[in-house]
């Protein structure tokens, strides 16, 4: 299974930006789409949480969590004592990686769909909890634990955005209504997931494209770290899946996860709580290059290594 | 213009990123503007070119009629907070309105 | 049959929308939603208009007028003389609770077709028709019968207003190309129609969320007001519509139509031809009262009253 | 400035309800304005938040260049009709323009 | 074969364009429908090519040239000294005219899907070559072959416009992809045509109900040339087509792209190369006359031509 | 206004058709501007109205804060490459800045 030709309008994307284009998509489309993918993913998720409770969900919770700390740790060291950015901009650029990004999983969901693998119905609650801890971790080496940092905007800005809220609400509809509740809107949620995924890599193509070149300073060792992050993240992220023992799904999920960075979320919270950080550095090496790589190269290696690794034991 | 109700003010325009909008509406309030105006734009200035349809990364424009000392005040505050790490820009014109009890 | 799963989609909106999370739909998703809705509802009812021509379709209209006369002054006289509303805002909101909601329509139709009820296909016509009278005799009641009132304006804006032509070219079109010329856009138009509802009660509920908390007088009065009429005009509805020998698909429809208040096209006419009535308080009343009331609470109940009404006779 | 072609004109700025579109523009131009400029705005007045994203509760904003006779005109048509009961703000301020004569 | 019901929705917005009535599509939805028009549109072709590979494209392609070259000469002649038009009026309007209409391509297309007429995956290629040649006539009959011309940037305009690019993007994804590939993306793109093209259509109708009434001068004149024109092209667009020996399906869209006026690459083109050239002339002529001529008389018309032209010989 | 760091500068106001934004902008960075800000307006004018959903038949609003020598030079600029054939009015206005340097 090579790439899932949904990939190449993302090309299209980034090629027609590179070349200056005529080619804008309106942000009401790039809303409209944005919503029905998250919802789409939680409710698939909400589906299945309601044919098949999850067994030890807390433990794998708590897992989730502590990967998310970790991915944070390890990109602030690399990028503070490595690539020796100062202090807020290691910061801040650690919390995109330690973070996800929804665009990388919906591509990741197609693949498993065209691949005709199946996941654990869980995958989009961790990817909720995986959005958090890197965030709020973020903010903390930036700024130590000190008095007058606005924690309950914070809190409501990461709990309540857009994205968070789409698929938890997207979840609990699934949950709710159940297959045969949602089939009516079926044709929309399900049957369009891949034609608007389309839609929506083409206009991320259009914006990686605006976003390369970004890096004025720090630039061959970004491109690096942006390049050579997401395997290593996918690799700690199998090591988890085994941990929590996810079906090989699951754990090309969770090792995509692991190796995406946030280009919404994380530039947000970012922006009003670290705003000396240059939003350039971040947005360019998850948009420019982390993206494109995980989309074009890395899910189909995360593949090969899941089934690897998954598959050695037995 | 010389109608009996008119009276002389500052119309002081701030353009700055747009997810600044929540905080800085905070601000302003706080400091007593009890009116303004959004409106949406794109541009260039020191901090490069701010007009991507990304939502995050365009601007913009606040503007406010008020008395003298509020302007100042107000932009004293936004130049304090702002200035240093994000792109904004203000500038002040002297406007005629017409029943000055609205803008203080 | 109990609630529809898609009006779960409006309780997401709303909690969004309470929350103050950062959820927003452009604008131009609500016009390309409700544009799809309003000539989907349409088609629907004009291919049916081809199937079947109406019978005894001159009185029903008739009836229909006279129902829309009767629920306006009705409420006008509740909210002037037990609310003490003075004249204008009475008149005002009696306009939007006399004329009707095409979401709220659109909302029963989805639950009809879900419990696999049928109805007349002069429904949306009956639709339409209800939407004027209300909003012509809100201005008489405001304005009296003076010289300069503009009503070749409010005529073309009644008239022409988008709700009103898109329901008519809707059925127009249904009519002229009947069941199989309207197959090639049945895929956007019908298969979608439940989905696209669903981010419409998306939209709304965050709507319903921002004029909630919107009455700063009549607060009592009115949240009374919003919650009772519904009922008692849902029961004048049925006892037209058993005037109309409608269907008990029918009769529910118009029990709902009757119940429901107009969001759209009345507060743009109230707004231009009656300033001096205060917008906030038919707008909380009609969007953050008696919007959720119906969808949530009321159709299955007039659902039930139309079953006990229609059937006891057989 | 002293460009030999430059005039002094007043700019005529108004703030109010998107609903009123098409009516104040007829009435502005049953004044005699040959040209404006609107764009869609959002903003806070005495009447409230006007920000929705729904179509008729948020703003406009009409810029009217004219000589000071017509600014007042409208000024004082504007007000007449629309202060009591609709939420409006308007102001002035002194502009130059290249081709007086368009801006009669 | 009559009229598709799908020009139903032109004559719905043109009818409320011409009452005035509040009937408004937001650009964002223009460009979202726009753009899965012009994919879908290139994907098809790009499917078929990767089935069938094209024999004497090379051939069918320069033809396709001379034809746009011939059709804006005849243009540009028939206006400058029939019309006695200005040389810039002359070479806009020309352009426009010797350029093609995507927006009836797309008509033309669905039109031949109802009658079960298949046609040459090579179609969208010659479209797109067909748009250039008369773009860049257009500037050279209007301003000589002089110095100071912006070329670089008049290429970079037609080349890598918006539909240019799409197309060929389009073509390219369904080219590299096949049938298979492209099948998750169908509901979208394939099964939601018809019905896009529809939004589209009521869309166009408002637009070309805005342009009603555009002639000030030269309008008895225009409104011939913009009626003639479109049989008179067509006609020798089916003789190009004999030339390639095109099917029947090929030969009714060859005839319908050259006798369809460009109203949305060559108005741009010509407003910033052709500045002096009044753009109501060329838009009115194109949109308000043409295009509806085209979809709701020509396209059956030139079918009949087709097969009459095409099946004497056997 | 009389705080240290204010000084006045020139507000010049463009509004022309929005198919020439990418070469007005071009020009006028050719020219030295630094700063600008750009909306989208509808509007009317001699040339009509121009307030269609129609991408190319709408019009933006740029704005420069600049001193007076390259306001005047931005205004000739695009008086004589735009006036003949394009919907274009332009007019200027006194403002006063926080940081001059920025706004050269
Ligand atoms: N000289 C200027 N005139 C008008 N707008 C400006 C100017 N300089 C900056 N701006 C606007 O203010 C925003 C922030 O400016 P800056 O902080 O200089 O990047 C820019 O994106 C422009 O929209
Ligand atoms: N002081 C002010 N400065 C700028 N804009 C204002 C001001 N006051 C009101 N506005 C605008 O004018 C609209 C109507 O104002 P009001 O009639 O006071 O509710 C508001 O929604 C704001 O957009
Ligand atoms: N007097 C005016 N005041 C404000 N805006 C104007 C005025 N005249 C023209 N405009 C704007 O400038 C655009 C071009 O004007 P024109 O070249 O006169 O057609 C118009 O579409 C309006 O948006
Ligand atoms: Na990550
Ligand atoms: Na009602
Ligand atoms: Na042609």
């Amino acid at each position: 299974m090579g790439l899932d030709p949904i990939v190449l309008f993302f090309a299209l994307g980034l090629g027609a930006g590179i070349l200056k284009a005529d080619l804008r998509l309106p942000p009401a489309i790039y809303e409209f789409v944005s919503t029905v993918l998250l919802l789409s993913i939680g409710m698939k998720g909400g589906i299945e949480l309601a044919r098949q409770p999850a067994d030890g969900l807390a433990l794998d919770l708590l897992l989730t969590l502590i990967l998310g700390i970790l991915l944070t740790f390890i990109a602030f060291f690399i990028l503070r004592y490595v690539g020796r950015l100062d202090r807020s901009n290691s910061a801040a650029v650690a919390a995109h990686y330690g973070s996800v990004s929804i665009g990388t999983f919906a591509v990741a969901v197609a693949f498993l769909a065209g691949a005709g693998i199946s996941y654990e119905p869980t995958l989009p609650l961790l990817l909720v909890l995986l959005e958090i801890p890197a965030i709020v971790l973020g903010i903390l080496l930036a700024r130590g634990v000190k008095a007058g940092t606005p924690w309950g905007e914070i809190a409501h800005e990461v709990l309540l955005g857009r994205s968070v809220l789409l698929l938890l609400g997207g979840l609990a509809i699934g949950w709710a209504a159940g297959p045969e509740g949602l089939e009516p809107v079926a044709p929309l949620f399900f049957d369009l997931f891949k034609g608007i995924l389309a839609v929506f890599l083409l206009e991320m193509g259009l914006i990686a494209a605006d976003h390369l070149g970004g890096f004025r300073r720090h630039g061959l060792f970004m491109g690096a770290f942006a390049l050579l992050i997401p395997p290593l993240f996918a690799m700690i992220g199998l090591g988890f899946a085994a941990l929590m023992e996810l079906s090989v799904g699951g754990a090309i999920l969770l090792a995509t996860l692991a190796a995406s960075a946030s280009y919404i979320a994380a530039p947000a919270a970012m922006r009003s709580a670290v705003p000396e950080a240059n939003p350039a550095i971040s947005l360019t090496a998850a948009l420019a290059i982390t993206f494109p790589f995980n989309i074009l190269v890395g899910i189909p290696l995360y593949q090969q290594a899941a089934e690897w690794l998954l598959r050695t034991p037995s | 213009m010389t109608g009996a109700a008119q009276a002389h003010r500052k119309l002081l325009t701030v353009i700055t990123e747009s997810n600044l909008e929540r905080d800085l509406v905070r601000e302003i309030e706080a400091l007593g503007v009890a009116g303004y105006t959004i409106s949406d734009v794109r541009g260039r200035g020191d901090k490069g070119l701010r007009a991507s349809h990304w939502g995050h990364s365009s601007n913009i424009r606040v503007e406010i009629v008020c008395d003298t000392p509020l302007a100042e005040r107000v932009l004293e505050r936004l130049r304090e907070k702002y200035y240093e790490n994000y792109a904004i820009v203000m500038w002040v014109v002297d406007v005629e309105v017409l029943r000055p009890d609205k803008f203080r």
